[in-house]
């Protein structure tokens, strides 16, 4: 907003770097406009402005106006047009601002991007990607703060991928890219590292300046613990790490999943882990009921619910709008304090 | 013999000064008599095709009526009484061209050339359908002519965009035709859709089917305009209405609408009064319909037929021969249809993921 | 369709009667209007129609064209008509004809006539009821099959009702119709009650000709047992009932819990029944997912894992689009097939 | 004074024939000179307000700039440039009539007379404020005088279309006013909205604020027409484009459109040229803009001073008053901001449902 952020990288500088997320995501974007002519990004306030969010800062300028697109405020237009050019062989990466915008052109994405694959039989491919802003704390209120992970994943025809780290935003934008279905890829803002908005240390991360996939639909463990599985997702990663640090020193050895992608989920990872552990805590900055704690725990019972040797806690944002005041926001968060105090309840 | 209103009081848009020019419709003399017999042929071989489906239908659907019995289960949306819109149309595309239908496509796909037998096996679900059996009667895709519907209303708009522009960007000269109902143009889409389409001169052709009803909501009591074409000038492209169902005036129209977008010079908009002869979709009462009693004598068929006997480009033989060779090509789709397996279910979640 | 119903009755005739799910609908819809003046009821073909699925038959007839109102294919500008004319005191009732058309008016749904309550601090209200047909089983392909209730449920600031019964249809809709809270009303083409669509006997059912109101967020023990606990909604209901009529046979005694709302969910309920049985099965014609099947089984698991004695099963629709031809739509459904074998799984 | 284009090529709807004479804006004489110093009087308080605000916004947010800290947190749109708009609409509404703002509402909300010192606590996030600081300043709710906003783009329109409809069920002549950026009329909300307003002939003035800018996106880059009123034909309703941010030709159109709506004659559509003083929301660095030289000079209040003060209506004194006056509106509703307590966070989930 405020600070224009450098243009990616353009050669092949002495890997790996120490890259923002956002710088990452762009690397991984250019570096695929380079490779393949059919990759075009396209969305509002992409081009001149370079994303709201820093997810195209200096597209524009390489690539030019053709293939990087300031697009009119019309969602269910541009989000067809994606789909259409796809359909016709081209790659389009496809911006929606903010992911609580989706009920725009929600029946562009789940009535058609997402569906014409299968009633073709097959005999339509639609390679978009679609990217999206997501997440709170800052104040944005209750139509700009939203994940919403658990509405796209819940809803079959796409793969939805959520990167936390610097490395895997780039990593899974060209797997995004590459891959032949269509690919929701949700970018937190808290996570971009952009220099107008609160961070953490682990908001700037190495990245390695050669093209790589990170695999969708495989979740990493982003810290090795014995005690406790914390399972999630995005900008909480990061704080779930902060946490499983600070119980470190008290002796609670967290493991951290990091799931990296919904669909596909990665079950076993989370089996796996919860059958050292016992414990399970879901970590959650999507609404609490019928989203992806529920799934995450769903997927442990139904494998076998005596792996889980206490009773399972979800932190997430409770069942209301995400209310603006920053008090009131802070407490539906699952912030650092709230992710704490699950993981010493499952301890017991 | 066409009533055309045309708007051309839209502003010109910033780069697009060529375009009250080009809104103009042809309205010179007659076409070619082997022109006329296609378009003719054409609307013969929809007619036969939808009384076909419809009679396969509802064969199996008795005692009583159970929407999901039968060899062909679901809802049912036929075109007959708006082939003059597809066969007007569809003559000046090429295979190359897109053409995006709606959730009432069959005739659209045949005057495209998507592959009848394939689109006869999908409306049977069967294996061998274009979907294999996945998609419906809504869901028709034929990649080889770029052919697609949805049905979902006006919904189907925004991907015909794309496919322009892809196309343009590929450096061809391919166009895309994105089809609409009347009812659809009241739908957030249809804008949106015109106005990017206009802004990126993206050579897209919007056709609006207006058969007067939107199920059983009419024109007057879904649209508050008279005229379509109002909305092209909302939108700075042309577009024309034509009043009467008349197949050589969409024909004329629909060529110089084509042309224009081929040429580079971006969308235009061609609204077609046309005719629902039968129901919203099989099993529809219709018993809101005051115009029923009229309906039979405004079938576009019997009329164009009647005029190009009259004009002496067709004789009682040609007729005859037109109907058995649609006739012929129809009981071919349903035989392959009704050859074609059904898809096994354990193959039920294929297709899910490249 | 073909056939036009019966308009609902206008008196009290001697109670109860059996009705279909259809006219009990009508006859809570038409009792409301009768008693309160500003509701009324607005969508596509609703009027003279009588709703594609006779959820309106006779209104028009009784309440005239100001009160019963076809509506433009314009989902967006209708569903923010009713909620601006519920803030302003009117009760509508909007109908969304096909639950799968949610995408082209998401926006006005869960932005803003689920989101103005809170986000004005509880000093607007919005009375709105949207109805809207869900479910398949009769070949209308994947985007006119889908039931959806997980996508709803999983956005705050809305009620999810789900009648299975016809007295609880009539119930459930005078309640909806007076509760200040926005609330959707989800109700299944198959269990309708139409003279053109499949039937099971349990469409019809007794229903009470006074007005009454069934409490939102109250599950209801349509079946009382012993051995395994089947916690379903909607038209799944009407299976598990069928299936455990059969399986009573065979000595298991299978509990159905019919959740009747998902918002608010009635977790007690759940909890209650799976501590008796210790054996659960969840049985959602929705997608798999992220959704009602997973939110039950954390419910169960959160508050104590050890309660299930056996991995709990799902039914419900694999995460693909519906298909089109009867034996791959069949397949994917929730039939009573899958549900017994999941039943006979649980017991061992 | 004001450069006014008229659309009246418009068809009349079927029953709405007196359409073409209430679309004629008045262009006669002077207003009288308690209204024009009304009108500015209103636009200085606005613009006080959005400096206060602006200054508030940034105040505690260095060094750097964190989007999250400080006394007003989120994202924040002012409105500085666009008085003209709601001070020349807003007279002819009364408290009972509604008003739907956009993402960028403060100047609308003031002008319709939004409890000023609630308003401020909503934004500033207290527990006094209009939502209790649930909603902040995209999402302010005043229902004594039936005001809201949305900060999704075109959506706040159709909630308004509701509104009328309830004022007309209950027979009173009550309007709605429904506010959108020229960005915003891209957006299928607004071309439903107009529809079902002028199909239904409800109660509705909408009101285009054309301030050229989408965040970063030019009108020419997101816009086929160069002039919405053409969006007003296109759905059988009168509209007016007034090309120069005048707020005496805002006056005079509204009067018509609001007095159209009054009597029972339905919506019209008011589009304004006005201008973004500042960034699309505080911390735009507006690289993009080229227009960024010329912008001061375009400001519409010292050159509405100038001419009222040219004109005699107001002295040196009057404006000194007028300037004093909105100082201390605007420092009383910051002081009650201030004084109110921040929300309980263990309310946080209060409101969720009645
Ligand atoms: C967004 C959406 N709303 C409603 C429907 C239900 N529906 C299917 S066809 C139809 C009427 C369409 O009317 P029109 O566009 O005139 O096409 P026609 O059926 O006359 O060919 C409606 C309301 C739908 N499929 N999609
Ligand atoms: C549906 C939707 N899309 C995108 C946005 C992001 N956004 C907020 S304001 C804005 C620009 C609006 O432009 P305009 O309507 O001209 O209003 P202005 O900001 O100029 O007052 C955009 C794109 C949004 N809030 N809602
Ligand atoms: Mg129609
Ligand atoms: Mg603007």
């Amino acid at each position: 907003m405020t600070v224009v952020e450098e243009p990616a990288a353009k050669a092949s500088p002495p890997p790996p770097r120490r890259l923002t997320m956002a710088k990452a995501m762009v690397e991984g974007i250019a570096a695929e406009m380079e490779r393949d002519p059919s990759v075009f990004y396209m969305g509002e306030d992409v081009g001149a402005y370079g994303g709201i969010f820093s997810s195209t800062t200096g597209l524009l300028e390489r690539f030019g106006p053709e293939r990087v697109r300031d697009t009119p405020i019309s969602e269910t237009a541009f989000m067809g047009l994606a789909t259409g050019a796809a359909v016709e062989g081209m790659r389009p990466i496809v911006e929606l601002m903010f992911a609580d915008f989706f009920g725009v052109c929600m029946d562009q994405i789940y009535n058609h991007m997402a569906k014409i694959h299968f009633e073709s039989g097959g005999n339509v491919k639609v390679p978009v990607v679609l990217t999206s802003a997501v997440g709170g704390g800052y104040s944005d209120g209750a139509q700009h703060s939203q994940c919403l992970w658990g509405t796209f994943a819940h809803l079959p025809g796409m793969k939805v991928v959520i990167p936390s780290t610097p490395a895997d935003a780039k990593g899974l934008m060209i797997s995004a890219i590459r891959d032949d279905n269509p690919v929701i890829y949700l970018f937190h803002k808290g996570a971009m590292g952009l220099a107008w908005m609160a961070k953490t240390r682990r908001a700037l991360g190495d990245v390695p300046s050669e093209s790589y996939e990170t695999p969708i639909g495989k979740a990493a463990v982003a810290r090795p613990g014995r005690d406790v599985t914390v399972v999630t997702v995005s900008l909480s990663v990061h704080y779930a790490l902060d946490v499983a640090d600070e119980l470190a020193s008290e002796g609670i050895d967290v493991e951290v999943l990091d799931l990296r992608s919904l669909v596909p989920l990665d079950r076993d990872a989370i089996v796996e882990s919860v059958s050292r552990t016992g414990r399970l805590v879901v970590v959650d900055e999507d609404y609490r009921s019928f989203g992806m704690s529920a799934e995450v725990m769903a997927t442990v019972a139904e494998r076998d619910p005596s792996l889980l040797t206490v009773a399972p806690v979800r932190v997430a944002v409770p069942d209301v709008p995400i209310p603006y005041a920053r008090a009131l926001e802070q407490a539906v968060l699952p912030t650092p304090e709230r992710i704490r105090a699950a993981v010493r309840q499952v301890m017991g | 013999m066409a009533a055309i209103s045309q708007s051309d009081h839209s502003q010109s848009d910033h780069s697009q000064s060529d375009y009250s020019e080009a809104g103009r419709p042809e309205t010179g003399g007659p076409l070619d008599a082997s022109v006329r017999v296609d378009l003719y042929r054409m609307m013969v071989l929809i007619r036969t095709y939808e009384e076909r489906i419809r009679q396969e239908y509802h064969a199996d659907k008795t005692p009583g009526f159970d929407i999901g019995a039968g060899k062909i289960p679901g809802e049912m949306h036929l075109a007959a009484g708006q082939e003059p819109v597809a066969a007007g149309v569809c003559p000046h595309l090429r295979p190359s061209d897109a053409l995006t239908a709606t959730h009432r496509p069959h005739h659209l796909a045949i005057a495209h050339g998507v592959d009848l037998a394939k689109m006869t096996a999908e409306i049977f679900g069967r294996q061998g359908g274009l979907g294999h059996g996945r998609g419906g009667h809504m869901h028709l895709f034929d990649p080889a002519v770029h052919f697609s519907c949805s049905g979902i209303v006006a919904e189907g708009l925004p991907p015909a965009l794309g496919q322009a522009f892809a196309f343009r960007h590929r450096g061809t000269d391919s166009v895309a035709v994105a089809v609409t109902g009347e009812g659809g143009a009241n739908q957030g889409a249809f804008h949106e859709s015109l106005n990017l389409a206009s802004l990126w001169r993206l050579p897209v052709v919007f056709v609006i089917e207006d058969n007067e009803w939107g199920i059983s909501v009419s024109r007057r009591a879904s649209t508050s305009v008279e005229d379509n074409s109002l909305r092209a000038a909302a939108n700075a492209m042309p577009g024309v209405r034509i009043e009467d169902n008349d197949v050589e005036a969409v024909y004329r129209a629909a060529r110089t609408a084509v042309e224009r977008a081929r040429a580079g010079h971006g969308p235009s908009l061609i609204e077609v009064h046309t005719l629902r002869l039968w129901g919203h979709f099989e099993g529809d009462p219709q018993t809101y319909r005051p115009d029923l009693a009229t309906v039979e004598e405004r079938d576009p068929i019997p009329s164009y037929r009647r005029l190009l006997v009259e004009a002496g480009v067709l004789d009682e033989a040609g007729v005859e021969r037109i109907a058995e060779e649609a006739a012929t090509k129809v009981e071919r789709a349903v035989e392959f249809a009704l050859a074609s397996p059904e898809p096994d279910p354990s193959t039920a979640t294929a297709y899910a993921f490249e």
